[in-house]
């Protein structure tokens, strides 16, 4: 193997797939899934044959394919094969198009995770924004110009983080950025925008305010975007701080109980993220925004993990990466599956949707499992390492608020449940029939690893620990069915055999005798029985919780934001008056914002 | 379980025994207030008089339930309610009549809006005279109706069953739709 | 639809009597209510004027459960007002007595009904439990525990028994003592300051113009008592004191009024009164006959005309409206319930904007009685 | 080695038996003494059994949907999985093949499957009712995080069998913590959902809420259920703060420990109900974001006051257990 | 203002009720049924704006409904009877219910009891009864024996063997 078969298949591949199944038609899905299919053949066959290749076409560039790359390209392949799949029976509006676009993200993707410079970093980062960009506008023009002021900004910061490194090393490697050019003073400026940019990929708080947005387009997409794509976002932050600068230049800026003092105040930020996540997930009606929002807040537990930098931090952040890349794009998949059947967003319009679409159902509930952390699935397994390694250094803010916002998590899986799945099933919902096919089976992709990982952890921290191995961070403590830390652990075969047999012991008790079944309307209604009644209670659910909270969300940072850009829109009105163009709002946020990077940047070099 | 779970150990017959025993020391009554007879009801739940001491509970909803308490007369528009808690009721279940109103139509023997006997339309497997009955005597009707139990002669819910079709025909009598 | 239905009754916990609200919640608040009565109805005023006026007598204390004594009261004022008779001393007070004494069990009733609403059980056992001791007294005194049939126009039905009183003082001293138990457990509990106040609150300048009577006006902040106001019986010689917001003694005053928290604390200090008004009876109880010397009462013949009694009863102002035709039977009773516009007009109104939880409470301090209702 | 496993999960079936009859008495016991703190007679304690024989025993039983089942197969499943996970009596169980965070975690898998199952039925009062759980939920969780929080940094563990160990061999948590035990316990009254916490199953409103449409045998594994976690909940907060029990060191004492630990701490899961039962009877419940706001305010200070005490004395003071 | 004054104002003859047992005046008056809104609104905004109950009685032998509106001052302490005849075919009457809300109840109860219309009021119908299948029963010419027989005690009683378990 070398440079160029690696770059061929995983990113000119994906590429040529693009520019055939732009021409399928409405075949073009099934296209692009043969083509992505290839690409993970390869990804499956390639694992173990590692390798970093430099080529020098005047500047030097390097591909590298090593563990940390699989790991990721695992997860990417994966969704993107599913979304894919499930977008074939979607029947969406000019495919092609569509099936073209996710391929040029996948390429993109791909190449972000092969780069191992900043060059072809920022070309295929650049690549993969734009491919996004072009996927929200499919559904809304203001979601993706949302999505581009966050996109342009990532790429200000990425370009500010890069343009330091390349002013002092003149090298675009990775490897050549710890060669002692940089002043120590100058790290911490580089590692923040860097983190910062990468960040916004993930939808941190403050820059979270996107991904409601984009994340409310077509759903296979969205899978693919939440699943996928904003992993780059924590791998980004992986490589620059753990690979880039590495654990030593990290330590050397001081440390807080063995963490890095360049972490910590990240570690803080995932966790508010979390937080703020979770709370305003628990508030959402409309299922994609309610996702959207978990999204943001699972993220966070990723980046906690990445800021606190111990090696059962980096690992549980990399698995729940691995995690939040499974169940969160099976969540958006299922989400889209029961779009597709009833065309409702609003959950409280939905209801009972679980007796008539079993197998979505079922999809669902154990990615809510993942999602919550129910033992159930391996979910549970990445949040039991971030919280360890909080817990066993002693960490008495962000433990806590990751723990609360976990509970936060079981309030809004249980809104989706209740208010897609369970209560009344609507009049009009009366003859929806379960997903087709291929969506069930992209489901099912997804679902499996979840419950494969949960019995047998030891095959998925076997890869997490070579990444950690790899880059000098440190390793694991784990056997093929158990996991500890160095104040607890657990073993996941006693689990599993004791509730295998404790639910047996419960279904014998049970099913002892058969039960009728009746309808939903002969039902404890205290003793009235109208001829049509609304029984489902999914409106406003959490309606206490929001009153309680209501003099805080007042303050919610999309709001600021807005306010933020009025304000420019107003003070803008004269040029809007000399250009005959009709700069929109987000533009002279822009303008402004791109000044104040380059006056910070000029401030910093010179 | 009403088939027997262990037939070979425990003979059919002892089975339905322990079942009535089981039954009749946890009568769960249902919440509802059909009439003047359920303002003796407090003084039967309290202190003095204390029907908890036999296991007897008011219980909020049908499902749960297996006594449903007739307190006094009976209005068509509650005969319509107290025919679908009885319907959501679990077998088996019991059904007391209170006063002598659900009897014959009591003082309102005349009235244009009360029906006149109770066991036209659902079964009745106790009656309690008086208006308004004693917590006494309502206290005796819950240890007769639970020594019927044992006997088994208190299977209303039996004959429901079984003459499902005359009780519905005589309910819908009196009701003009029977929304469900 | 945004908005789920809820019935809340016929079959309830959270409900007095046989009623039902229909509510449509938003989350958990109510954004409309529609009160359904009519499971009670044994169509009454028609009965009534079917049978004779002495016969009406034993039907009428059915009309309101919980406190039947006032419907024979009220009708028998009527009778007198129509007949123009003058009631022996004796017969007021007993009636006065036997009109508190109702009050104090409906109180204690209500007490214990509002204590289950909001969860305190214990209070409520406590509560009927002690109305016990009412009720044997009743025993005692009429023979029943319920309906007791016992005034009626032109005086009472018999004297008292012998050692009545003294009985009746000691079961007051009892009642007097446990007090301080329901005011410990309830009405200076913590979650009760936190949960009355301010809940299911009647506009303060609507609240006569919707005709909220009895302890939900006084609550109100005005101090109107049937008693003061259209005196009858005994109660122009007793004193007593009409507690209302915001006169609450020794308890603290939260709120704004208007609300549960004041609506129950007027009852709880009602009961006080009623003890208070029972020990003056006692104290002033006069001898003579107990009863005018009746003519046949199989052949009553009222004088032709419009009466209208009313009286002060634990929920609010109670009438009767009898017309007499002249002749053996009433012509036609119309009775005015204190629970038809508290149970319809009012609670459908102020029930926006509650939340569920509260819906409850609001009704069981309103103390709606179902079946003066729709009778 | 195998007959070792098998002697092991034999013992564990028993003491999980034992567990569901201890649930069931304690909850006869509760009706006993609220009814005589109610000047009544009340049930014999033994009523519950019959209550869950007669359920069990109904002749119809129905259900909404294939979703309904969840509710008492996770129910009555799951709580057997925490008893299992949970040290009784000195005795570990499984919980040295699992932690605390484990175990909170498992806590979820039978109040899910009841969730579920009673959001299947369709009823309104049923989802109301596990809104109100789930809301109460997120408030209690905030100081009995925070305590669990202050617990394993001071005892620098997150394992149930090592957290007993060093209590044995140092302090009980609430003689080291006794500001921590005092939100725990106040935490403890809104996981048991006793007043004045109950608003979830508030009969007067939401007719028994998540319950509503649950009968026959479904109500009859339901309350087992709620028996288990009677246990669960109190021993969790025996297990904590109290020492789990052991008076007596098994490695010493061996068989004769294990018994005279059993029943220290079924005296002390006694107290712990009792005091729960106790502030059951005289209170009325609090609506749902009052009692949201009361978690998170005075609970919440009390937590964070015990985990700047256990922060302080384990790393300012270097205090090792 | 004192009613007797009100009355003057408004030109209306007024009678005294019989009192006994209680101790305030009762003033009763005949009104004319277009006349009526006018009064009670002069009576509600002379302090008489307690409305205690509307009754409706049925003169069988005049071939008349009687409406009577009764209004208390708490200030003035005074009880007035306002009275309306109304043809005992088609009686049709307008609404009140925007003077005092608890009209528009009886006035519910009065059309299904009596069976007197009230233009304007939207929520008429179904109200105490259900399923009612003859004329409104508190009319002197409904029998509510023959309808008590003919409806209840024509069921059959449940034919069954003595069935035991």
């Amino acid at each position: 193997m070398d440079a160029l078969t690696l770059f061929g298949i995983f990113v000119l591949l994906p590429l040529v797939g693009a520019l055939v199944s732009y021409f399928g038609k409405k075949y073009a899905p099934i296209i692009a899934v043969i083509f992505t299919g290839i690409s993970g053949i390869f990804l499956y066959l390639w694992y173990g044959n590692f390798g970093s290749y430099t080529i020098d076409i005047g500047v030097k560039l390097n591909l590298t394919f090593d563990i940390t790359t699989w790991f990721f390209m695992l997860m990417m392949n994966t969704v993107i094969f599913s979304s894919l799949l499930f977008s074939v029976s979607s029947k969406l509006k000019r495919a092609g198009g569509f099936a073209t676009l996710m391929l040029l993200g996948f390429a993109g993707a791909n190449g972000v995770l092969l780069a191992r410079d900043f060059l072809s970093l920022y070309l295929f980062w650049e690549l993969m924004s734009w491919s996004i960009y072009l996927l929200v506008l499919r559904t809304s023009g203001e979601y993706a110009r949302r999505y581009l002021l966050f996109g342009v900004l990532s790429a200000y910061l990425l370009i500010m983080g890069i343009g330091i490194i390349y002013y002092y090393t003149g090298s675009f490697l990775y490897a050549d950025a710890l060669s002692g050019a940089i002043p120590h003073a100058i790290w911490p400026w580089i590692l923040t925008f860097l983190i910062l940019g990468f960040g916004i990929k993930m939808a941190i708080v403050p820059f979270h305010v996107w991904a409601p947005y984009a994340y409310s387009s077509e759903q296979p997409f969205v899978a693919f975007l939440s699943g996928g794509l904003s992993k780059l976002g924590a791998f980004g932050i992986f490589m620059s701080m753990y690979s880039i600068a590495g654990i030593s230049l990290l330590q050397s800026f001081g440390t807080f109980r063995g963490v890095s003092l360049m972490g910590y105040p990240f570690a803080l930020l995932g966790a508010a993220t979390a937080f703020i996540g979770t709370i305003l997930a628990i508030f959402q009606d409309d299922i994609r925004k309610l996702l959207a929002y978990s999204s943001i807040g699972q993220l966070g537990y990723v980046m906690i993990g990445l800021g606190l930098g111990t090696p059962l931090a980096i690992g549980g952040a990399m698995f729940h990466a691995f995690n939040h890349a499974f169940f969160k794009s099976l969540l958006f998949l299922g989400a889209g599956a029961v779009i597709y059947r009833t065309g409702k967003y609003k959950i409280s319009e939905m209801g009972g949707l679980g007796y008539r679409m079993p197998f979505t159902f079922m999809f669902v509930l154990f990615a809510i499992f993942a999602l919550a952390g129910i033992p159930l699935t391996s979910g549970f397994i990445s949040k039991w390492m971030l919280y360890e390694a909080a817990i066993s250094r002693k960490f008495v803010i962000v433990a806590p608020l990751m723990l609360i916002a976990s509970v936060g998590a079981y309030l809004y899986s249980y809104r989706i449940l209740y208010g897609v799945f369970l209560g009344q099933l609507k009049d009009e919902d009366k003859n929806v029939k379960e997903a087709p096919g291929p969506m069930l089976a992209a489901m099912f992709i997804l679902m499996v690893p979840l419950v494969i990982f949960s019995i047998v952890p030891g095959w998925i921290l076997g890869w997490i620990n070579k990444i950690l191995v790899e880059n000098g961070i440190g390793k694991l403590n784990y056997t093929t069915f158990s996991y500890s830390s160095a104040i607890g652990g657990a073993n996941m075969a006693v689990f599993w055999i004791a509730f295998i047999l404790l639910l047996i012991f419960a279904m014998l008790m049970f099913m002892a005798k058969k039960a009728r079944v009746v309808d939903q309307y002969d039902n404890y209604l205290a003793g009235e029985a109208p001829p049509s009644v609304a029984l489902h209670a999914a409106h406003n659910y959490y309606k206490p919780l929001r009153d309680t909270w209501a003099p805080l969300l007042k303050h919610s940072i999309d709001r600021a934001y807005e306010k933020f850009s009025k304000f420019f829109a107003g003070g803008f009105y004269e040029i809007k008056r000399i250009y005959t163009g009709n700069p929109q709002d987000y533009a002279a946020y822009l303008g402004i914002a791109f000044l104040a990077f380059l006056l910070v940047g000029w401030w910093l070099l010179w | 379980m009403n088939e027997n779970p262990l037939p070979s150990i425990i003979p059919d017959k002892e089975w339905k025994k322990i079942q009535r025993m089981l039954s009749k020391r946890s009568l769960w009554m249902i919440h509802f207030c059909t009439g003047c007879g359920a303002m003796e009801m407090p003084p039967v739940m309290t202190s003095r008089y204390d029907m908890e001491r036999f296991g007897i509970i008011p219980m909020a909803t049908p499902r749960q339930a297996d006594l449903l308490l007739v307190t006094g007369y009976v209005a068509t528009k509650t005969l319509k309610r107290i025919v679908r808690v009885y319907e959501q009721m679990q077998d088996p279940k019991y059904v007391i009549a209170f006063g002598s109103c659900p009897i014959n139509g009591g003082i309102y023997w005349d009235s244009y809006n009360i029906i006149k006997r109770l066991d036209k339309y659902i079964p009745v497997d106790m009656y309690i005279a008086g208006c308004m009955p004693r917590p006494e005597a309502i206290m005796d009707a819950f240890l007769k109706l639970m020594k019927d139990i044992d006997e088994g002669k208190a299977n209303g819910w039996m004959r429901y069953r079984k003459y499902y079709d005359q009780y519905r025909r005589n309910q819908m009598r009196i009701f003009k739709r029977w929304d469900e | 639809m945004k908005e789920f239905e809820l019935f809340i009754g016929p079959q309830h916990p959270g409900i007095t009597g046989n009623f039902m609200y229909h509510l449509w919640v938003d989350g958990d608040t109510i954004v409309k209510a529609e009160a359904h009565p009519g499971y009670l109805h044994r169509g009454f005023e028609k009965l009534m004027e079917r049978r004779t006026w002495q016969m009406n007598v034993a039907l009428i204390p059915r009309i309101c459960v919980p406190e039947p004594d006032v419907n024979e009261a009220v009708y028998a004022m009527a009778v007198e007002s129509l007949m123009d008779w003058d009631i022996p001393e004796r017969a007021k007070y007993i009636r006065t007595m036997v009109l508190e004494m109702a009050r104090i069990s409906s109180h204690l009733l209500t007490m214990g009904g509002y204590a289950g609403s909001i969860g305190l059980y214990t209070v409520g056992q406590w509560a009927v439990g002690d109305r016990d001791y009412l009720l044997d007294l009743f025993e005692q005194l009429t023979g029943a525990r319920v309906y007791h049939i016992f005034i009626f126009p032109g005086g009472v039905r018999w004297d008292l028994p012998d050692g009545f009183l003294r009985k009746l003082e000691k079961v007051l001293n009892y009642l007097e003592s446990r007090l301080e138990f329901y005011d410990k457990l309830l009405f200076a509990n913590e979650v009760f300051f936190r949960r009355a106040p301010d809940v299911g609150v009647i506009p303060e300048d609507k609240a006569i113009e919707w005709g909220v009577t009895g302890p939900n006006l006084r609550a109100c902040g005005y101090n109107y008592d049937i008693r003061k106001l259209d005196p009858y019986a005994a109660y122009p010689d007793l004193d007593f004191e009409i507690p209302h917001y915001p006169k609450f003694g020794d308890f603290e005053v939260l709120g704004h009024g208007c609300d549960c928290y004041s609506r129950m604390l007027v009852r709880r200090l009602e009961i006080e009164q009623s003890i208070k008004i029972l020990r003056q009876v006692i104290k002033k109880m006069p001898e003579g006959p107990h009863t005018l010397k009746l003519p046949n009462p199989l052949a009553w013949k009222v004088p032709a005309g419009y009466a209208y009694a009313r009286v002060e009863s634990s929920k609010g102002e109670y009438g009767y409206f009898v017309i007499s035709d002249g002749g053996k039977m009433p012509y036609r009773v119309h009775v005015r319930g204190p629970s038809y516009t508290h149970g319809i007009n009012v609670t459908e109104t102020i029930a926006k904007g509650l939340n569920i939880a509260d819906f409850s409470q609001t009704i069981f301090s309103l103390d709606v009685c179902a079946p003066d209702i729709e009778r | 080695m195998v007959t070792d496993w098998l002697i092991h999960a034999g013992l564990v079936a028993l003491y999980l038996f034992l567990a569901m009859v201890i649930g069931l008495l304690f909850m006869g016991i509760a009706r006993k003494i609220t009814a005589r703190i109610q000047n009544r007679v009340g049930p014999p304690i033994y009523q519950n059994f019959l209550d869950l024989g007669k359920l069990l025993a109904k002749k119809t039983n129905i259900k909404h949907n294939w979703i309904f089942d969840f509710a008492p197969l996770f129910g009555l499943g799951g709580v057997l999985l925490i008893l299992a996970y949970l040290p009784m009596g000195g005795y570990i169980m499984l919980s040295g093949q699992g932690d605390l965070i484990l175990l909170l975690y498992i806590l979820a898998i039978p109040a899910l499957g009841f969730a579920l199952g009673s959001g299947a039925s369709g009823n309104p009062n049923a989802g109301v009712g596990v809104m109100r759980a789930l809301t109460l939920m997120l408030s209690y969780e905030m100081p009995f995080l925070i305590v669990i929080l202050s617990l394993m940094i001071f005892y620098n563990t997150a394992s149930l069998s090592v957290l007993l160990q060093k209590q044995m061999n140092y302090l009980w948590g609430i003689a080291a913590l006794p500001i921590s035990a005092l939100a725990a316990d106040i935490a403890l009254q809104g996981m048991m959902a006793e007043k004045p916490f109950d608003i979830p199953i508030a009969p007067h409103e939401i007719a028994s809420g998540p319950l509503v449409e649950f009968g026959g045998k479904y109500l009859g594994l339901l309350m087992l259920y709620s028996a288990g976690s009677i246990v669960v909940e109190t021993s969790l907060f025996v297990d904590l703060f109290l020492g789990g029990g052991i008076v007596l060191n098994p490695t010493v004492y061996g068989t004769l420990a294990y018994f005279v630990n059993y029943l220290v701490w079924l005296a002390l899961i006694f107290v712990v109900w009792m005091i729960a039962i106790f502030v059951n009877a005289v209170f009325p419940r609090f609506r749902i974001e009052q009692a949201f706001k009361f978690y998170w305010k005075w609970p919440t200070v009390i937590a964070i006051a015990g985990l700047v005490q256990a922060y302080v004395m384990s790393v300012f003071l270097g205090v090792v257990p | 203002m004192k009613a007797e004054q009100i009355f003057k104002e408004l030109g209306l003859e007024f009678e005294k009720l019989k009192v006994k047992g209680n101790t305030l005046p009762r003033y009763k008056a005949e009104v004319k049924p277009e006349k009526l809104e006018e009064a009670i609104i002069k009576f509600k905004s002379n302090g008489f704006n307690h409305f205690v109950a509307l009754s409706c009685i049925d003169w069988i032998k005049d071939e008349k409904f009687e409406l009577v509106y009764h209004l208390f001052s708490y200030k003035e302490k005074e009880d007035v009877f306002l009275s309306i005849f109304l043809p005992r075919k088609e009686p049709k009457y307008k609404t009140l219910r925007h003077l005092f809300p608890q009209i528009e109840t009886y006035e519910r109860e009065i059309h299904e009891m009596f069976g007197v219309e009230f233009e304007g009021n939207d929520r008429l119908g179904e109200f105490i009864l259900e399923d009612w299948d003859d004329m409104p029963p508190m009319r002197k010419d409904f029998d509510t024996v023959a309808y008590a027989k003919k409806k209840y005690e024509s069921v059959p009683l449940i034919d069954e063997g003595g069935e035991k378990e």
